[in-house]
């Protein structure tokens, strides 16, 4: 299986990329979904940028108290910071989560984003986050949260000069407990679901949570009626059952040969239940 | 001169590392798309995306313009080549002409409806994209049950009722037996489609010398001979001017036991351009347009008494033959009615196989090839059974077991068992497993709500296939063996192994019988032009026939050099050992080399001695032989999502004498890895236009690592009598022994809901709706 | 395009075109065929090779892409006949069968080794499971990854 | 695969029917049309561009409108094929008139072939799902200037 012809540009720096983008070549990052749909001839972009040459994207820095992974960066890498480790630990957690060893030492952040796979590993994390995006064009740059950057199944808020620079999540201390709960696909090692959970207790109750979703539905999201039926409640089991249930009630989830619907959101609202537990016992 | 014995340990029994394996552990072994030649071409096929319809016109004019390309040929090209060959023949069998590459019709998606030839792979795949075919689509059928029925759209125009063949076997009196039957239960069984997914695709490199009318092919294939005589008689050449090599082949599985239409396409191209040309198989063409396994619905019914004795046996097999007939395609359901009775003593059955074609690519033999599905059904219908009488599983099994008195058993459908002890492997296996503490534990597991399930599965199979009337192409094995002038020894296997390790296993067989290192011996196998006409490596076969055709080989030539050592020794009573001929009478001795030396020297011989010491046999066994064992599988289910987690396998076979258990085990876990798969996962599924759904590994889930359990392996050792090596054979035992284990388990777990069975793949949505209630 | 990358110790200077994979580049180009091709959709991992010191799919890459890089084969991993330890460990535990997938085990269970030294039964198989192998069961396979570990710390 | 679903037009009953069956209105809304044209009554050939993230694909397809029940319901039937396999609809749609607007309804029948459907399995659910919203959607907008 072969790709059709393409140009392709090393870019010198990140502006010379995005001229080289708005003058209407494809970005490629680590290439782990494009270019398997490149040789099955489902993409043929006629001139791609490498963006992972971009060495002044591929970072991983504490400023305040935020994190900010520039978007070259691996999924190896995210896995094994140490940084995160200690202060975002349930992004290296859904890290590792992706794939396999050999494509979380190609595959990045930004170009895992911005494919925005329905079935991603990263939006569920990243939704829980409340992660901020850094989008840049030759002519300006925008932030735009997790929550309005995933917009549909491949559709997200970028504009087509538009690349993700980095990616900026929390720091957070032990007192924040998360955990990431995944069904993965016995085949192609996506999520089936995907549920990533954040929590902070306060006096013993629940003072925060968040729940975000991947592989349900077309777009990842946060499970707000969830999350709302957890704040404030102590985190018994029925607790948590009760507000796992409303994960996915009344989203349009998808459907394929492994699970209906219907068993997707059941699975959602099981795997949601386990999730919120671990997170839960994970709270210092 | 006299030496001293040295006392040389036997290799026979050890766990020897193999011999292939220094090739391949550092990346230079060779496989056909390794292979380069100098003016090589390549070749890209079109092929339908349509299940049915009529090819109103191919265009190929903007193909034949593309850059690099040579040639592009569509079915009116090839209408000259001989059709794809079945070698199964039934009585009243209805064989379609199965041309290389389509002519007028199409009848199932990825059915090659032309050839592009490039100087590079690819301008051959762009090229490929520029042939414009226009289809007139037609309806297809992909369900066999739905192709029977009524109005259904005819595969074949000319057999509107899509029916290959009936066929039909009684033994012993089953009417009987279902009337003075206490008990009979029913179930309708299906043994899913599959796609046997072998690492290495399939691929083809033909080299045409035309001065001297040789045709070269080198394919993945496990029977390299039958390649060259079906490729021959397809292209009308002489069979002599064919030569097919096999270099190292990639795993096979049954899915390269064939011929295929790109083994004659490639001679054709290469004939035409008159240049090497190579084609490698994608793995989206390999789900495609390599031949699928199992397709069965399967309708059983069982007679017993209230004892839980199994007095007869009925089934109904509707095969999904797919569009055409491969090399054996429908005489696959065949073996699976010999093998209906299982292990148990039941002398009466009656078999049914209606053969369906449908939209589909042909199934095949698939590792166990009709015996999974027999072995499926039966072991499926005696936990039936035991659920119905309310007996323990265990139990029954040992209840209804062919006693070990009655060896040689004539079973009901025909077969010679030659040896066995059934319940040696279930009780070793009961033993291993805790089976007293599993069950006590299920219960008070039951009582916490948790789902705990024990499943057993007794298997008896039909292996070293097989005696040359039981078979389509010969059921014997060749094997050469010479010494070389140097002393070193050369075998010439028949057989054709892709990954079984008779480099090893048959040097371990020589290094035993000639007395000489392991070291000194090498076996060669998969070409045709080196290596006498073979049948090839399937059935686990390989051991069991090709290690005794070189057994047997092996005695001639030591008959022979016994001969030359009563010339150069004292006496034809020698023993072999250390690399030296030891005369028993004197204990002189002289050293192998030495006496091949001489025997290809010749200066001494007395007249009438042939010098040179190399022995050909070609074995035909008398029967096949029979490997027995029983598997146990404990699973957890998870009461929320349907998951099924296997907490334990333990497998006990009997394959008879074990030559190296390392190898041995390896294909025990082989085996049972691709049992797993068809438990669990894996399904090709064809949408109803006939669109393979699963059409990448995407979606069509082998087993990984890491969803692979550990599995427990021993094993009994009941020797075979029907070769002097008491093998039996070993390569399709797991997958045979696996699957009923993981669904006897998992409906064991949820017997408490009244669940008697679960079709395969248990996915979790499918478990997790039977607990609900539902059927999927 | 020309692209230049040190492949087992040796630079190698090519024009390739921009869609040429890297795994055609090393297997026609460099006519080093012991990474092999298994899919299309980067999921059988036979095509594993180091690059710059990670395992990577050689199959879903271009050769572009490698420009500059420091790669390793399978055929790269003995060095003055000595096999690498891995090779030794999946010769002697029967890791492998047909032998098609066993030069990107090998490349992936040595990754494995090089982030964890001590891996337990089930680190081993989850970093495997960007390989298939449709002979072994995976099980002598896992044995070798722990007999390789053990023998590294010797 | 079946499909079937809903979607609420801000637009009474007849004027949402001539808007479905207006060429240019349906051109605009068809998710990647590039062109559309008239080859004969109620049929026409359209070109269509379908872009998800990086896979882009050109399909060559003819769109047809039968069973005209006006303003209540019709069928469309669609057949499309290109390099990344080919796919055939058949749908009814069903107009019925709400409080402020008009609910149209389908149900109807897609068969994908090809690369899409072999590799794309767990993806046609929902992409043919977002299609249809985002023809609708369009519509919707269309619909909205129109009266505006």
């Amino acid at each position: 299986m072969i790709p059709q012809k393409f140009d392709y540009a090393v870019p010198k720096n990140l502006d010379d990329a995005l001229q080289l983008l708005a003058s209407g070549a494809k970005p490629l990052a680590g290439g782990m979904s494009l270019i398997p749909m490149m040789k099955l001839r489902l993409a043929a972009p006629e001139r791609l940028v490498d963006l992972a040459r971009l060495k002044e994207l591929n970072y991983i820095r504490e400023s305040g108290n935020e994190l900010h992974i520039g978007a070259t960066t691996t999924h190896y890498d995210v896995e094994s910071s140490a940084l995160l480790l200690r202060k975002c630990p349930l992004l290296p957690e859904t890290a590792a989560a992706i794939g396999d060893l050999q494509v979380r030492n190609m595959g990045t952040i930004g170009g895992s984003v911005a494919h925005a796979d329905p079935a991603a590993d990263y939006p569920a994390a990243l939704q829980a986050l409340e992660a901020k995006f850094v989008l840049k064009s030759g002519k300006a740059e925008r932030t735009v949260a997790a929550r309005d950057f995933f917009v549909d199944a491949f559709t997200t808020a970028l504009g087509p000069d538009e690349i993700v620079r980095e990616v900026v999540v929390p720091a957070e201390d032990a007192a924040t407990g998360a955990f990431y709960a995944k069904v993965e696909h016995p085949a192609s090692g996506f999520a089936v679901v995907g549920i990533a959970v954040r929590a902070r207790r306060n006096a013993g109750r629940i003072g925060f949570v968040r729940i975000g979703v991947t592989g349900v539905a077309n777009c990842s999201y946060l499970a707000a009626a969830a999350e709302a039926a957890l704040e404030g409640k102590l985190g018994s089991d029925a607790d948590i059952e009760a507000a796992a249930a409303l994960v996915a009630g009344g989203v349009d989830a998808n459907s394929d040969l492994y699970a209906s619907a219907d068993y997707r959101r059941h699975l959602a609202a099981v795997y949601a239940a386990r999730a919120i537990a671990g997170a839960l016992s994970r709270c210092a | 001169m006299a030496t001293t014995i040295t006392k040389v340990e036997t290799l026979v029994g050890k766990r020897i590392r193999r011999r292939e394996d220094p090739r391949l552990i550092t990346g230079t072994a060779t496989y056909v798309e390794d292979i380069q030649m100098p003016g090589m071409h390549y070749a890209a096929v079109v092929r339908s995306p349509h299940a049915a319809a009529k090819i109103r016109s191919i265009n190929t004019q903007a193909a034949s313009e593309a850059p690099g390309v040579v040639a592009v040929f569509t079915g009116k090209d090839t209408e000259k080549v001989g059709p794809v060959p079945c070698g199964a023949s039934l009585p009243g069998l209805r064989v379609p002409h199965h041309h290389i590459l389509a002519t007028q019709r199409v009848y199932f998606v990825g059915h090659p409806v032309a050839v592009v030839v490039a100087r590079d792979r690819y301008l051959a795949q762009d090229a490929a994209d520029l042939v414009e075919v226009d289809y007139d689509i037609l309806p297809a059928v992909t369900e066999p049950e739905r192709a029977l029925a009524q109005g259904a759209p005819a595969v074949h125009p000319e057999w509107p009722d899509n029916t290959a063949f009936n066929y039909h076997q009684d033994g012993g009196d089953v009417d009987k037996a279902f009337a003075e039957a206490e008990v009979v239960v029913k179930q309708r069984i299906i043994s899913q489609r599959l796609i046997p997914t072998a690492m290495e695709t399939r691929g083809v490199v033909a080299e045409w010398r035309a001065a001297d009318r040789q045709l070269n092919i080198y394919t993945s294939t496990q029977i390299p001979h039958l390649v060259r005589t079906l490729v021959a008689g397809m292209l009308a050449l002489e069979e002599n001017r064919v030569r097919v090599i096999t270099p190292e082949v990639g795993g096979g599985f049954g899915s390269k036991l064939n011929v295929y239409a790109e083994e004659a396409l490639m001679g054709f191209v290469a004939q035409q351009i008159n240049k090497p040309v190579k084609w490698i198989e994608s793995r989206r063409e390999n789900f495609l347009c390599t031949i699928h396994g199992r397709g069965h619905v399967d309708y059983y019914e069982l007679a017993a008494k209230r004892d839980g004795a199994i007095l007869g046996i009925k089934l109904k097999i509707i095969q999904d033959l797919g569009a055409y007939h491969q090399l054996l395609t429908p005489a696959i359901p065949t073996l699976s009615v010999l093998m209906m009775p299982g292990i148990y003593n039941t002398p009466n059955v009656r078999a049914d196989i209606v053969g369906v074609f449908t939209n589909c690519v042909p199934t095949d033999a698939y590792r166990g090839a009709g015996r999974p599905e027999a072995t499926h059904g039966i072991e499926r219908m005696v936990d039936i059974l035991a659920d119905e009488l309310n007996l323990d599983p265990a139990e029954i099994r040992l209840k209804n077991f062919v006693p070990q008195e009655k060896f040689p058993y004539q079973t009901a459908t025909g077969l010679t068992y030659d040896s066995g002890d059934y319940a040696a492997p279930l009780k070793k296996a009961l033993d291993i497993v805790g089976y007293h503490k599993l069950r006590q534990e299920q219960a008070d597991l039951r009582k916490q709500g948790k789902w705990l399930g024990v499943g057993i599965s007794t298997y008896g199979e039909i292996c070293a296939i097989g005696p040359s009337p039981a078979t389509p192409a010969g059921g014997w094995e060749s094997a050469t063996v010479k010494i070389e002038p140097s002393g070193k020894v050369t075998v010439m296997t028949g057989a054709c192994p892709h990954g079984q390790g008779e480099e090893t296993t048959f040097a371990q067989i020589v290094a035993d019988e000639l007395g000489v290192s392991i070291d000194d011996v090498l076996v060669i196998r998969g070409d045709t032009a080196i290596v006498q006409y073979g049948i090839g490596t399937f059935g686990s076969r390989g051991t069991a026939i090709g290690g005794t055709a070189l057994y047997f080989a092996l005695q001639d030539l030591k008959a022979k050099i016994r001969k030359f050592a009563a010339l150069f020794l004292d006496s034809e009573d020698v023993t072999f050992s250390g690399g030296e001929v030891i005369s028993n009478a004197s204990g002189k001795s002289k050293s192998l080399r030495e006496l091949a030396a001489a025997s290809y020297r010749a200066m001494k011989l007395p007249p009438n001695t042939e010098p040179g010491l190399v022995a050909t046999r070609f074995w035909e066994p008398p029967n096949f032989t029979f490997p027995f064992g029983a598997h146990i599988v404990v699973t957890e289910i998870d009461g929320q999502t349907g998951e099924v987690k296997i907490r334990r396998y333990v497998a006990v076979d009997d394959c008879g004498n074990i030559i190296n258990p390392l190898i041995v085990d390896g294909q025990v876990h082989g085996g049972i890895a691709q049992g797993l798969g068809q438990a669990l996962w894996e399904q090709a599924v064809y949408d109803e236009n006939g669109q393979l759904l699963t059409g990448e590994l995407m979606d069509y889930a082998v087993p990984k690592a890491h969803r692979m359990p550990w599995i427990e392996s021993d094993h009994t050792t009941t020797p075979s009598p029907v070769n002097p090596l008491g093998v039996k054979g070993v390569g399709e035992a797991g997958t045979i022994g696996c699957s009923p284990a993981v669904v006897n388990s998992v409906v064991d777990a949820l017997s408490p809901l009244g669940v008697r069975h679960i079709d395969m793949p248990l996915t979790p949505e499918k478990v997790w709706n039977v607990m609900a209630g539902r059927r999927s | 395009m020309n692209v230049r990358m040190t492949v087992n110790g040796k630079d190698y200077s090519h024009e390739v075109e921009p869609r040429l994979l890297l795994i055609h580049y090393l297997r026609e180009q460099l006519a080093l065929t012991g990474p092999h091709v298994g899919c299309e959709t980067s999921l059988c991992g036979a095509c594993t090779i180091e690059l710059n010191g990670r395992a990577v799919k050689s199959c879903a890459m271009f050769a572009v892409q490698a420009d500059g890089a420091k790669i390793t084969t399978i055929e790269g991993l003995a060095s003055d006949g000595q096999l690498h330890g891995m090779q030794e460990a999946f010769w002697n535990e029967h890791a492998l069968q047909c032998g098609f997938c066993t030069p990107g085990m090998i490349m992936t269970s040595k990754q494995i080794l090089e982030r964890n030294p001590h891996p337990t039964e089930e680190e081993i198989r989850e970093g495997l499971s960007g390989n298939i192998c449709r002979c072994t069961g995976y099980q002598h396979i896992v044995n070798a990854v722990k007999a390789a570990a053990v023998a590294a710390g010797k | 695969m079946r499909i079937s679903g809903s979607y609420s037009l801000p637009l009474p009953q007849e004027r949402a029917y001539q808007l479905l069956q207006d060429p240019e209105v349906l051109a605009k809304a068809m998710p990647g049309c590039e062109r559309l044209e008239k080859i004969a009554e109620n049929e026409y050939r359209m070109k269509m561009k379908i872009v998800l993230a990086s896979l882009a694909g050109n399909f060559d397809s003819k769109v047809k409108i039968a069973d005209q029940t006006p303003p209540s319901s019709f069928r469309l039937l669609v057949e499309g094929s290109g390099r990344p396999g080919f796919l055939r609809g058949d749908g009814l749609l069903k107009l019925t008139p709400t409080g402020n607007g008009t609910e149209v309804s389908y149900e109807g029948d897609v068969q994908v072939g090809g690369t899409i459907a072999a590799v794309g399995q767990r993806l046609l659910d929902g992409t043919a799902k977002m299609l249809i919203r985002k023809f609708f959607e369009s519509l919707s907008q269309t619909a909205t200037a129109a009266s505006a």
